[in-house]
């Protein structure tokens, strides 16, 4: 408890050097670095709004954390960065959390920026409406702000401070509160047209086109942005977006959202950097979800049987172009919660069959055992790859697969409300710790109808005690011991399969200066990123 | 016959009775040539044509062969096609029949009817009926041939209004024969050719209208259709285009079959041309 | 003045048709599974019970669907179409800045695709069964029998990607800040391909019937007269057949409206055109419905527009038609 | 006599291979001099319409002139370039069509597509191609000339149309005018108009009309000369009152044969029998809303018509079109439902009848209809079309066949002809099919409605003795509707005369075509084409060739 608390004192202070220009700043602007130019961001999805402190996704992240400012930021090396948020300290009973806030830093229409923001955000959005927000903050009571530079939360329950600092670098984003307070904040006019504190200030939203937003000339970080505008530029389709790309059009295309082929080709083209940096933070899964009421599914043999049945390898190899490897279990292995092995349940298919034939269920007409339907969850580009690949494995080991193809909100309802599926697959994404996100598809007592939630009819008292303790432990070493625990026990159980293990790939233009620098780049400021003359 | 002599001199028609058989033999040959589920794995995913002997046409992102998806695919794309078009006629040829034959208010509902599902652009209704009632083959199928009946609709009245009030339809009613003898029996064998001749384009549209579902995903991946290989092809194109291009291909022959075959029947039908042709 | 009361009654009478559309999909969409919240959460990459419950009170998801369908009808009868839940906007506003960009496709396209339909027509008739003939009715048919998505695929990558003479997509260039003709020249740049991908599906049909008629008006006895007068063939074709032959063609326009709509799906996806299709697409998957039928509302007031409008020209072409026959 | 303006030698044209004969004109040569009006006479398929496309070079397409001549004025026309020859349509030789509705394009105004004419071949400038256009048109004696200037087509009656096409034909003084059955398809008040007018613009300013008809009565009318053509082939030439007065070749004296003279026969001797259908006070008005207009629009069809049909009679009822005849035949076949009135057959009001009813009720009467081309189902066998009538009313299947076979022969068929299709028959043989399919049912009452105004003449005649043979035999009671006084005179032994949907004049023939009440019956009469010319009374001794 005490190194922890020292840990982030000194974290803190040094922030705060930094700040007062004592010390170098990792992305100061060198001298004769160029200033200027314009970086256009291509994006293939249209978020709704535009308010990171309603809606978290990288969707929203990518645009907004340019314009609007969280508390904290994750650094390079996965240290705690401040941003709005100079320093912080947790009381002993981890009931109670400090932030010491930013002095002199104004809102792009020129208010200053005060705790009773902090306040309002966490009190009224963050708990409120902000998805895992709401999770994660539940059990928040109030926001004291003894002074307009201070804000202190109050927990009902022990908050571990690595958790909470962890989840704020996404979570904390921080939209004034004159314009929000007394609105129906949900239709606020400001969830598209943004204020915030950032190095960019809002311009422009064209809907199905481009947001515009330009440099903030009253930035805090003095110097910064050295960027004049940013452009985000939507295109939904993939191969025009690698065509935009190509034409240099547009300059940066992060989290996977061009093909997995294109950004193979432009790996060997000299204009273009295609890398896992600048996104490591948001590991993700490939995931093979199993309904339970399936007699057949309820029976750990057969779950174990299809995962040895599925060559992962080699889907990974030809199908993802090498990227990513079978995963270890439902933490990823960059994350320090991991706590090591690889994959349970290796590619075997001799013990697969076997494994069906012992459970009871032998081959009959035709060669096959019995067929489930498995529903994709299109939330990925890959997901109709290797729904085929798993029909496909699974065909070879007697199981015959049916895939029932709908859009991603019909098969959100089918799986998570109608409960009616035996095999379903999609994306998990990983949020740095195993509280905001991933427990949750584990621990029992979500309610029909949540998605990405336990809906597999699968119960188990461990894992639900776990779960809970580990959320609230507050020291860091015993909190990793208890995800190795909780990583264990579901690995025996395997009540869905968390299949693969990805990182996220961007390609920029080579004229990026200072890009894919920290594991949350992509989804950051940007403001000591520049782009050099075409 | 000699409307079948006036078709065999029209080359571009012979040409599409070619094709067309070329893709009904494709579609016959595929069980004997590639007797395994086109849909397996069949070996790496995206080798180039000819690369390896096994697979002359290559193999897909999932791996699987798309010589076999290409034959068992010409199965799947007549069968929407036809099952569409007959669905799509069978619901044109009634509402337009009836409408046409009884004029007054019935015509009036039906054209009603027609008029809205004109006015909704089609593929958006086949979009919701998809999203409603998910992507399996026979919804895609039936939803299919759903939003393309008004043009049949309209063109089976057209003939109804001209026939009905021609003499021998008047002899029919005059000898005490009932409405349904006379709009089946009697106005619906003459009023056929035009839609028959019109079927090509209606199938054509069918097949169209299946590709494009599967390029927005949205049709049934259970089967090897041409659609779904375009589609999943979508995200290789600019690398191995050649996923893409060959169902492409394919579906340009089979839709040019279609067409060249109904635009022969339609030269071949039409008196007027008889002259000049 | 007479015109728009024309237009009035037109639309009186379509009322109907326009009720019948709105409810049906409105009920048929309560049959779609998912809502537009679990399509938000989609969106999100997830959401907690708590948030979403908020939010589908926010939408008046909580409501019966006999409520929800009179509140829409009630609000529709003061002409507002509700309040988008995929763009936090009242659906007008973002129908309204949407429905440029796909007028002016669908404006150009069916431009080229009319005079091109009828210059190849009239060739292909007038030298019906030989070669001209031939060679055109046979592109036609290839045009048409390609799926136009990837026509455009393969046009960005030909024209955009390796031969750099057109942009890859977009309505213009972000950011550029071009004003008044330079924006218009870009606009116009930007929609080259698009138009193009969309008129050559069109195109086919066009030539089709624009052929077709020709044939048909040239065997008739006025044609028979106007030689008989001793004009050449071309005096001929201009000044009798011509005209004729333009009635199917421009009845066609009104029936292939609504098709069109339904193209530019398709295109405006490949070509990243924030257009009506695209958006039309969004609402379906993303579950919104007032966004759906706001665009179907507004997309059967274009139809009954454009054959209103075809009506109009087809009055002017044909002064049969004003005699009331 | 002065030299032809047109000669035409030995003129031959070829039909392509597969047509019913090799040559549409095997060697035709005719001269027609300034100032006279040449009929050329054939039935359907003689080739005369050939001749004029031959002249005009406007042939349908691979149709060809093989051999022969066209002279014009001593040039020959077939060795002209298309450049000549276009200076010569419409300039040297115009044209006028049967149909004038179609014949004139329905887009254009009536002064625009006259004044082409000057536009195509003079340099006048618009002002004076306007006062040419309205002078013309004046000339044709139209009324309103200067609205006619700027009407479209359909604003004109059809003699109305006819005379803009007269105008514009004569727009340049053509040397010579072709006249392609100027006025079959006009009602006979009108025909005699333009006729009348015809003659007179000829005689002004001395054209030579080339004038081509199959009616005798057109031809006695209006022809200097006549030159009969015989599948394409010229049987007789010669000035009008020899050959219509005294026919030499054997086919000229069997078409003049079989025109029906303008008299009725003697008054039926027959006393008059009681009638077996009352038709009382029967309305009809249609209503056809507007698709621009608010209201709609009113036609009385048929207004307040009683009739009587004697049992065993043929009353005829004759108008022009547009009188509601047709109407009221369909009305007592109740292919239409009446408004108002009843219909009393044999003491049964058919008018009050549900349709059901109707049904059941059908065989009592019968119709035959006008086009022979429409009137068959084409898809259907003869002896089909025949038997289905009984089998419908319950008949079985193999007995109505047989009833159809004698059908058959009743009516001047083979028996074999019963597995032909419709358009394996010729027009008089489906006319005969109609009648057997009507006989059919054994009706009480005939309806023929124009049964016979489509066939050519000769076919006619043949016709209409079988139905006046199968009427005595069968004891028929038939209501004959014709716009056509001769062929009314010929069958008929009551006359109505309707005109707006009204009957202005009843009687007996005899009596309504001897001594006719009413103005409009009397106008009718004195339109009839070539009443003053009697068919001469020849030997019978080629009829029955169909």
């Amino acid at each position: 408890m005490q190194t922890s608390r020292r840990t982030l004192l000194l974290s803190a202070s040094a922030s705060a050097a930094t700040a007062a220009g004592l010390l170098p700043h990792p992305g100061r602007a060198q001298d004769g670095q160029r200033r200027g130019g314009v970086l256009t961001i291509h994006m293939n999805g249209e978020q709704r709004i535009l308010n990171p402190a309603l809606r978290a996704s990288t969707g929203v992240y990518v645009i907004t954390s340019k314009i609007i400012e969280s508390l904290v930021d994750l650094g390079p090396d996965g240290r705690i960065l401040p941003v709005l948020a100079t320093g912080w300290e947790a009381a002993p009973d981890g009931r109670s959390f400090a932030f010491h806030l930013r002095q002199g830093v104004t809102w792009h229409d020129g208010k200053p920026f005060t705790a009773a923001d902090v306040q309002y955000n966490a009190m009224e959005l963050w708990k409120k409406h902000l998805n895992y927000g709401t999770q994660l903050q539940q059990d928040l009571l109030a926001v004291e702000t003894p002074d307009p530079h201070t804000a202190v939360f109050r927990y009902a329950r022990p908050m571990p401070a690595d958790l909470l600092l962890r989840a704020l670098c996404d979570l904390g984003y921080i939209v004034p509160r004159h314009l929000f307070e007394g609105t129906n904040v949900l239709d606020n006019p400001a969830n598209t047209a943004p204020i915030g504190t950032g190095p960019f200030r809002f311009v422009q939203y064209e809907r199905g086109q481009h947001v515009i937003a330009e440099r903030n000339p009253t930035y805090w970080r003095e110097g910064f942005p050295l960027l004049d505008r940013i452009v985000w530029r939507f295109i939904s389709d993939r191969a025009a977006a690698s065509a935009a790309l190509e034409t240099g059009q547009i300059q940066l295309s992060s989290y996977n959202a061009i093909s997995l082929s294109d950004l193979d080709r432009l790996k060997t083209d000299p204009r273009f950097t295609v890398t896992t940096k600048g996104s490591e933070a948001n590991a993700f899964n490939n995931t093979l979800e199993f309904n339970h009421r399936r007699k057949e599914l309820a029976d750990v043999r057969v779950r174990r049987a299809i995962a040895h049945a599925v060559n992962v390898p080699f889907f990974i190899e030809n199908f993802l172009y090498g990227l990513g490897k079978p995963a270890g279990g439902p933490i990823p292995s960059t994350s320090a919660f991991h706590p090591g092995g690889g994959q349970p349940y290796p590619y075997d298919r001799r013990k697969a069959e076997a494994l069906l034939d012992e459970a009871g269920y032998r081959r009959g007409a035709g060669g096959v055992r019995f067929t489930l339907r498995l529903v994709p969850i299109m939330n990925g580009e890959d997901v109709p790859l290797f729904a085929t690949f798993v029909q496909q494995s699974l065909g070879q080991v007697g199981i015959r697969v049916e895939l029932v193809n709908l859009d991603i909100a019909g098969a959100l309802t089918r799986v998570y409300r109608d409960w009616d599926f035996d095999l379903a697959t999609g994306w998990h994404q990983y949020r740095g710790d195993p509280a905001v996100s991933t427990t949750v598809w584990y621990r029992s007592g979500s309610p029909k109808g949540a998605p990405w939630t336990n809906q597999w009819g699968w119960q188990s008292d461990r894992v639900d005690q776990l779960t809970d303790q580990a959320a609230t432990e507050l020291d860091p070493l015993k909190r990793r011991a208890l995800y190795a625990e909780w990583t264990k026990a579901i690995n025996e159980e395997l009540p869905i399969w968390m299949v693969t293990e990805r990182e996220f790939q961007s390609v920029g233009s080579k004229r990026l200066v200072n890009a894919f620098t920290g594991p949350r780049w992509a989804s950051g400021d940007v403001h000591d990123t520049g782009l050099a003359p075409a | 016959m000699q409307a079948f002599r006036r078709y065999l001199r029209n080359p571009a028609a012979v040409l599409g009775l070619l094709l067309l058989l070329l893709v009904i033999g494709v579609a016959l040959a595929a069980p004997l040539l590639y007797p395994e589920d086109p849909l397996d794995l069949a070996g790496r995913p995206l080798q180039w044509p000819g690369a390896n002997p096994r697979f002359p046409l290559g193999t897909d992102p999932s791996g699987r062969d798309i010589a076999a998806q290409v034959f068992h695919g010409a199965r799947v794309t007549l069968l929407i096609g036809a099952v569409a078009t007959l669905v799509s006629l069978g619901i044109g040829i009634l509402a337009g029949a009836l409408a046409g034959y009884h004029g007054g208010w019935v015509d009036d509902a039906l054209m009603r009817v027609t008029e809205a599902f004109q006015i909704l652009p089609s593929f958006l209704l086949l979009l919701v009926l998809v999203a409603v009632f998910g992507s399996d083959l026979a919804t895609v199928t039936l939803a299919i041939g759903l939003v393309s009946w008004p043009a049949t609709a309209r063109l089976t009245r057209a003939e109804f209004l001209s026939l009905r009030s021609r003499e021998f339809v008047q002899a029919c009613r005059t000898l005490g024969m009932g409405d349904a003898r006379i709009i089946f029996r009697e106005i619906l064998p003459n009023a056929l050719p035009p839609v028959i001749v019109y079927a090509g384009v209606v199938m054509a549209t069918a097949i169209l209208l299946e590709s494009a579902l599967a390029f927005l995903n949205l049709s049934d991946p259970n089967v090897a259709s041409w659609g779904n290989l375009i589609g999943a092809g979508r995200g290789v194109l600019r690398t191995q285009w050649y996923v893409s291009a060959i169902p492409g291909v394919a579906i340009l022959v089979a839709v040019l079959a279609v067409s060249l075959v109904g635009q022969g029947l339609n030269d071949a039908l039409n008196p007027r041309l008889k002259a000049a042709a | 003045m007479r015109i728009l009361a024309l237009a009035l009654r037109r639309l009186a009478a379509s009322l109907p048709t326009l009720l019948i559309i709105l409810a049906g999909l409105f009920l048929l969409l309560q049959l779609a599974p998912g809502d537009t919240v679990d399509a938000l959460a989609a969106q999100m990459g997830g959401g907690d019970p708590a948030m979403m419950a908020r939010l589908r009170e926010f939408y008046g998801l909580d409501l019966s669907v006999p409520a929800q369908l009179a509140r829409y009808m009630g609000r529709l009868v003061r002409l507002d179409l509700g309040f988008s839940a995929i763009y936090g906007k009242p659906v007008a506003a973002v129908i309204l800045e949407r429905l440029p960009v796909t007028l002016l496709l669908m404006g150009s396209s069916l431009s080229l695709a009319f005079a091109g339909g009828m210059a190849l027509g009239v060739l292909a008739a007038r030298r019906v069964n030989r070669w001209p003939d031939t060679l055109i009715s046979t592109l036609g048919l290839v045009f048409y029998a390609t799926p136009s998505f990837w026509f455009g695929l393969m046009g960005i990558v030909l024209f955009a990607v390796n031969l750099g003479w057109l942009p890859a997509g977009g309505f213009e260039e972000v950011g550029a800040g071009h004003t008044g003709l330079r924006r218009a020249v870009d606009i116009a740049w930007h929609l080259v391909l698009p138009t193009v991908t969309l008129t050559l599906i069109f195109l086919a049909i066009y030539l089709r019937i624009m052929r077709a008629s020709m044939l048909e008006v040239m065997t008739q006895d006025f044609v028979r007269t106007a030689r008989a007068k001793g004009l050449g063939e071309t005096a001929v074709v201009v000044r009798h057949a011509l005209r004729n032959a333009l009635l199917p063609m421009v009845t066609l326009i009104g029936l292939q409206a609504g098709t069109m709509l339904g193209g530019s799906v398709v295109v405006e996806s490949v070509f990243a055109l924030p257009g009506l299709g695209r958006l039309a697409y969004e609402s379906v998957v993303q579950r919104d419905l007032n966004t759906l039928l706001g665009i179907v509302f507004v997309s059967a007031l274009l139809v009954i527009l454009v054959n209103f409008v075809v009506d109009l020209i087809y009055a002017r072409l044909d002064p049969r038609i004003l005699a009331g026959r | 006599m002065s030299a032809p303006v047109l000669a035409v030698e030995g003129l031959q044209v070829a039909l392509p291979p597969g047509a019913d004969r090799p040559l549409a004109l095997a060697g035709v040569s005719l001269a027609l001099r300034k100032g006279e009006i040449l009929c050329l006479v054939g039935e359907s398929g003689s080739g005369k319409s050939m001749m004029a496309g031959a002249v005009m070079r406007l042939l349908p397409p691979a149709v060809r002139v093989a051999s022969g001549a066209i002279r014009l004025d001593g040039e020959d026309l077939l060795a002209a370039s298309e450049a000549e020859m276009r200076r010569v349509r419409g300039a040297r030789i115009a044209m006028i069509f049967q149909e004038p509705m179609t014949a004139l394009n329905p887009l254009r105004s009536i002064g625009d597509q006259i004044g082409e004419m000057f536009r195509t071949h003079t340099a006048l400038s618009a002002a004076e191609t306007e006062a040419r256009t309205l002078a013309l048109l004046e000339e044709v004696r139209i009324p309103d000339p200067r609205a006619a200037l700027r009407a479209f087509p359909h604003e004109l009656s059809g003699g109305q149309r006819q005379r803009a096409m007269i105008a514009m034909a004569l727009a340049l003084e053509p040397e010579v005018l072709i006249a392609d059955e100027p006025t079959t398809a006009l009602d006979v008040t009108t025909q005699a108009q333009i006729l009348a007018l015809i003659r007179d613009l000829q005689h002004r300013h001395g054209t030579a009309v080339l004038f081509i008809t199959h009616d005798f009565g057109v031809v006695a009318e209006i022809a200097d000369r006549i030159a009969v053509l015989r599948q394409g082939a010229l049987v007789e030439e010669g000035p009008a009152a020899e050959v219509l007065n005294r026919p030499q070749h054997p086919y000229t004296r069997t078409l003049i044969a079989a025109v029906p003279p303008l008299a009725p026969p003697p008054a039926a001797t027959r006393p008059e029998a009681p009638p077996i259908l009352v038709v009382d006070r029967l309305s009809k008005t249609y209503r056809r809303a507007g698709l621009f207009r608010r209201g709609g629009r009113e036609t009385r069809a048929v207004a307040d018509v009683s009739l009587a049909l004697p049992k065993g009679g043929t009353l005829g009822i004759v108008g022009e079109s547009g009188s509601g005849k047709s109407t009221l035949a369909r009305l007592i076949l109740r292919l239409l439902d009446p408004d108002g009135g009843a219909i009393h057959l044999d003491g049964l009001d058919l008018a009050r009848l549900s349709h059901r009813a109707m049904r059941r009720e059908a065989w009592r009467v019968q119709m035959v209809f006008q086009d022979p081309y429409a009137s068959l189902n084409p898809r259907r066998r003869a002896g089909e079309l025949v038997a289905q009538g009984p089998m419908l009313h319950g008949v079985p299947r193999a007995e109505a066949m047989a009833r159809a076979r004698e059908l058959f022969e009743l009516v001047g068929l083979r028996p074999d002809a019963m597995d032909r299709f419709p358009h394996e028959f010729s027009g008089g043989q489906r006319q005969r099919i109609g009648l057997a399919r009507a006989l059919a049912l054994r009706p009480e009452v005939l309806v023929a409605d124009e049964a016979v105004s489509a066939l050519d003449v000769s076919v006619q005649a043949q016709v209409l003795r079988l139905l006046a043979e199968l009427r005595d035999r069968l004891g028929l009671s038939l209501l004959f509707i014709t716009h056509d006084l001769r062929v009314a005179a010929q069958i008929c032994d009551r006359i109505a005369v309707m005109r707006h949907g009204v009957v202005v004049e009843e009687g007996r023939a005899a009596e309504v075509f001897g001594a006719p009440q009413h103005d409009y019956t009397r106008a009718l009469l004195a339109s009839v084409p070539g009443r003053g010319w009697t068919p001469p009374t020849l030997p019978a001794e080629a009829q029955e060739t169909a």
